[in-house]
């Protein structure tokens, strides 16, 4: 059920896209599409009274130089939580990105409405 | 970009060094606790953004121009190559190789034992000035961006 | 387990705001709320790193999406939407929705991670994750897995991580430059 | 010899890096600097012909760390990437001189080429989303170079479908990972292979074709193309259009599909009925264009449905199990046009860059009677339009003829039909090129003109020799030294991931 909800926001996200007029409208769905993802990858790592992937003076064991088994068998996922730190400054640069291309239209046209910016045909 | 009044400029100057150690802490602890290069050089870039926000921005341009911010990033990610490349010629052939825990791990290189994460901790540095420089260079440039609608009015 | 379905409720009509409002300010405030919840949401799904990359680059975001709002006069949406284009939309949108549901359902479910299923498979080697709690602190010597992860077994990935931020800043301050051409003589000369 | 596969996206990275350092005075330097990064670059993907090897990036052991993968795809590709990328950079030595920023341009065009290797080379599919963004961005802000009204709102258009193929692909790379466990591309196959292809990845499958589909503006997806091509400066128009639509669109999907998830009748036709759709959308809107680089930019999608539908062809065969010579044939005419299509199309991308710098336009009805000032422009622009349309001895004439060989073959008469027709479309077309721009009468205005002279002819010449030599590829000595390792990986299909872990154990 999580999942379903995080891919509700997904699917806004691409309709907030698909539908706006306006390029920071456009801009937002696109934001919302990854915080849509980074959601769900986050979620697919979770497990039910899990810890956190830091690992704790308390629990190594240090005799063995080893984990302790706590540890391994309730901390969540390590993997997804590391995609998602790429993805989120992946988001942040193409968001810098996007941006100065809206001001610099927007300087050029006077307007964030993309029906009144079309040069191109087609 | 104009500044703020005394009373902010007052405040900012100091809480920017306190933001800043935490920047810092933040950065050189992320192989022992949550946080690391990425979460610690925003924070750094966003004592400056304070700083630029009090002061305005033509104080900032004089201690911190945009040009030496680009030459910081460039540095950074050069540095956080030459950390990758290190690993061919220290290790067996391999990008990336972690050359200071794995040599430590074999037994060898006695005289690195001080950084028991290798090049982990190096990286976070690498990435923290990255990250805090580029972060800073792009809002610096968008708030001085000027608008020059005059010639370009819709057509 | 209610916490997280209050945050995603949450997080679900601040995106439906933001989607739907016409001013452009307050959109951008609620793009802000969605990000401090999710914030919250990742803390509370353990994952602590996340939480506070979120937090940071969330602030810097709101900053640079503000910058691109508030300083026009134009913060309101005006001109009128295609009626039947955004019914058609939604109709298709939902559809999708409804079939992404079957497709959730072959997930293992929600508080199992990924890897558990697959290290049912003998087949195959264990998967990657289970390597990296067992052993990443003994491999790496770093205590926090998540930076074991992204500093050394997937610092390939950390290296472009980290190229897209410096090609985002080049590209930004190309687009932003003041001018663009030079004239033709200039060319020539 | 054999070279660290990392080097391949190390020179660009680096180099790239660097740029930044010089102003205005270094620009010599970093013009020079730059040539040198793309020329090594052309060495080494020729020194890396023929070999195939796993490389494990930090000595980490698959799955736990990251493998680059070259093999006789990779190679193909990594050769055209590199081939066009020398080209195009040597022609923007003087191309770029009418812009500002030339390091900035340098540096943007090297990430492009460091991001393109990178996709080419990973064996991972969350670092093969890693390089593709890499490459995207680079190409967002290339193309809005100019900062003029129809290159921002280009840019704007592009990124923003640019942005949602990416999160398709990175919403399908989390239900991969969700249903499989592992990102790394090997072991992932074996899981499927074992499990069967449940309904979660079908659906990953489905918006990896969707993703990766609009990368490479398939004609469904292809609405930011026609924009964002023409607006570029030249050299980054020939690159977009030559290279990097093939890398991140068309390698990517044949990766994905034909080694990961396993080729199905159904996917297959998926892929089919896309290609012919491209070719025939894209020809017929290129015929009505009066804009020489729009123009250009259609004929892309229509050759780049030639590439889909060779690959998408054999796809058939193989799922349908037949003769597998045949599913070779067609995959080999897919391929072989992808490579044909990276030459001619760059080249004419640089021809029409040449026309546009010496008389300020490109518009073909404002054009005319250059054949006497351009010489050499007209003489490369000629080759190349040969070439695409398929007149022999040129390269796409070869090409084309396998694919409808392979198409009669296979049974397909009415695929060998559509295909003729639209070569036909495509001469015609540019027969209507050759007459507005070189033939007719000169304009007043253009009485000027002068003939680009320097490293844009090099450029230009160097591209126009490839054209007419590329049929020897054909040879069986070279074909079995460069095309057709890269026909086998994709006909081998999942047998790619044990021949990647017997690689990895070595």
């Amino acid at each position: 059920m999580p999942y379903a909800l995080c891919f509700l926001l997904f699917v806004i996200g691409l309709y907030c896209v698909l539908v706006k007029k306006n390029m920071v409208k456009i801009v937002i769905g696109i934001l919302v599409m990854e915080y849509a993802v980074n959601l769900f990858l986050i979620m697919l790592g979770y497990r039910t009274g899990g810890i956190a992937p830091v690992v704790a003076d308390d629990q190594v064991n240090a005799a063995a130089n080893k984990v302790a088994a706590a540890f391994i068998n309730a901390s969540v996922d390590p993997l997804p939580q590391a995609l998602v730190l790429t993805a989120i400054v992946i988001s942040l640069g193409s968001l810098a990105l996007i941006i100065s291309i809206c001001i610099r239209t927007y300087e050029k046209y006077g307007t964030f409405d993309i029906t009144n910016i079309r040069r191109l045909k087609g | 970009m104009k500044g703020m009044t005394i009373i902010v400029k007052t405040i900012s100057s100091w809480v920017k060094m306190l933001i800043f150690l935490f920047g810092l802490y933040i950065i050189l602890f992320g192989d022992t606790s949550p946080g690391g290069g990425f979460a610690g050089g925003v924070i750094l870039a966003s004592a400056y953004v304070l700083l630029m926000l009090a002061f305005g921005g033509d104080f900032v341009k004089q201690n911190l121009s945009p040009s030496l911010t680009l030459k910081l990033v460039c540095a950074g990610m050069l540095a956080f190559a030459a950390i990758a490349v290190a690993g061919l010629f220290y290790g067996p052939d391999a990008f990336f190789w972690n050359f200071i825990t794995q040599k430590w791990l074999a037994g060898e290189g006695s005289n690195l034992h001080f950084i028991n994460a290798g090049i982990i901790p190096l990286a976070e540095v690498a990435i923290g000035l990255i990250v805090c420089a580029a972060i800073f260079l792009v809002i610096f440039t968008f708030s001085t961006f000027k608008f020059d609608v005059s010639d370009n009015q819709k057509e | 387990m209610a916490i997280f379905y209050i945050l995603l409720l949450f997080i679900l009509i601040a995106a439906i705001i933001a989607v739907e409002t016409r001013n452009l300010l307050s959109a951008v405030i609620c793009v802000g709320a969605i990000g401090f919840s999710g914030s919250l949401m990742f803390l509370f799904l353990r994952a602590p790193d996340i939480a506070m990359t979120q937090i940071v680059v969330e602030v810097l975001g709101l900053i640079i999406l503000i910058r691109a709002t508030i300083s026009r006069d134009l913060t309101f949406i005006s001109g009128d939407r295609e009626f039947f284009g955004v019914v058609v939309s939604v109709v298709i949108l939902f559809a999708i929705f409804l079939a992404g549901q079957t497709v959730l359902e072959t997930l293992p479910d929600f508080g199992t991670p990924a890897f558990v299923a697959a290290a049912q498979n003998a087949d195959l080697p264990a998967p990657a994750a289970q390597t990296y709690i067992a052993q990443g602190m003994q491999k790496t010597g770093a205590a926090n897995l998540v930076s074991a992860v992204i500093l050394d077994f997937r610092a390939y990935d950390t290296l472009g991580e980290a190229t897209v931020l410096f090609t985002s800043i080049i590209g930004a301050t190309v687009i932003l430059r003041k001018k663009s051409r030079r004239l033709r003589e200039e060319t020539n000369a | 010899m054999s070279i660290p596969l990392p080097v391949f996206v190390a020179v660009p990275l680096v180099t790239a890096f660097v740029m930044p350092l010089f102003g205005k005075k270094g620009k010599a330097v970093a013009t020079l600097l730059a040539n040198l990064a793309t020329i090594s670059l052309l060495v080494l993907a020729v020194v890396s012909i023929g070999q195939s090897r796993v490389y494990e990036i930090g000595k980490w052991s698959i799955p736990m760390g990251i493998n680059l993968v070259l093999d006789g795809l990779s190679s193909l590709l990594l050769l055209a990437i590199s081939v066009v990328s020398a080209a195009a950079m040597f022609f923007s030595t003087r191309y770029m001189e009418q812009y500002t920023a030339k390091s900035k341009y340098l540096c943007l065009f090297l990430l492009m080429v460091a991001g393109m290797n990178g996709v080419v080379l990973s064996g991972d599919i969350f670092n093969l989303f890693v390089f593709l963004e890499i490459a995207s961005l680079a190409s967002y802000a290339l193309v809005g170079f100019g900062c003029e009204h129809e290159e921002l709102e280009a840019s704007f258009k592009y990124m923003v479908l640019g942005s949602v193929g990416s999160m398709f692909v990175l919403f399908a790379v989390a239900l991969f990972y969700g249903n499989t466990g592992t990102l790394n591309m090997a072991y992932a196959s074996k899981a499927i292979q074992d499990a069967g292809l449940n309904i979660g990845l079908a659906f990953a499958m489905a918006l990896f074709i969707a993703g990766f589909g609009l990368k490479a503006a398939l004609v469904p997806f292809h609405a930011w193309l026609p924009d964002a091509h023409p607006s570029a400066p030249a050299p980054i128009s020939a690159m977009l259009s030559g290279v990097l639509i093939k890398a991140l669109g068309v390698y990517a999907l044949a990766r994905v599909l034909f080694n990961v998830f396993g080729v199905s009748a159904s996917v297959a036709g998926v892929l089919v009925s896309l290609g012919i759709l491209s070719m025939v959308v894209g020809v017929f809107l290129a015929v009505g264009q009066w804009d020489f680089k729009r123009l250009l930019a259609y004929h892309s999608i229509s050759q780049m449905g030639y590439v889909i539908l060779g690959i998408g062809l054999g796809a058939l065969i193989l799922a349908k199990g037949g003769n597998k010579a045949y599913a070779s044939l067609a995959i080999l005419g897919g391929l072989f046009h992808l490579v044909n299509h990276a030459v001619f199309k760059s080249l004419l991308f640089l021809t029409s860059g040449s026309v546009q710098m010496s008389t300020g336009t490109r518009q073909l009805k404002e054009l005319g009677g250059l054949a006497q000032k351009l010489p050499y422009t007209r003489a490369t622009c000629t080759i190349a339009s040969a070439s695409i349309a398929g007149v022999p001895p040129f390269n796409g004439f070869w090409s084309k003829l396998i694919l409808v060989i392979a198409a009669v073959q296979a049974g397909f008469f009415g695929l060998a039909v559509i295909t003729v027709i639209v070569s036909l479309v495509t001469l015609i077309s540019f027969l209507k090129v050759q007459r507005y721009v070189f033939l007719g009468e000169l304009p007043e205005n253009l009485k000027q003109t002068k003939e680009n002279t320097g490293s844009m002819l090099v450029a230009m010449v160097v591209l126009a020799c490839l054209c007419v030599l590329m049929g020897l590829l054909l040879m069986p000595a070279l074909r079995s030294a460069i095309l057709e390792p890269a026909v086998k990986v994709l006909t081998d299909g999942l047998e790619y991931s044990a021949n990647i872990i017997e690689m990895a154990n070595l």
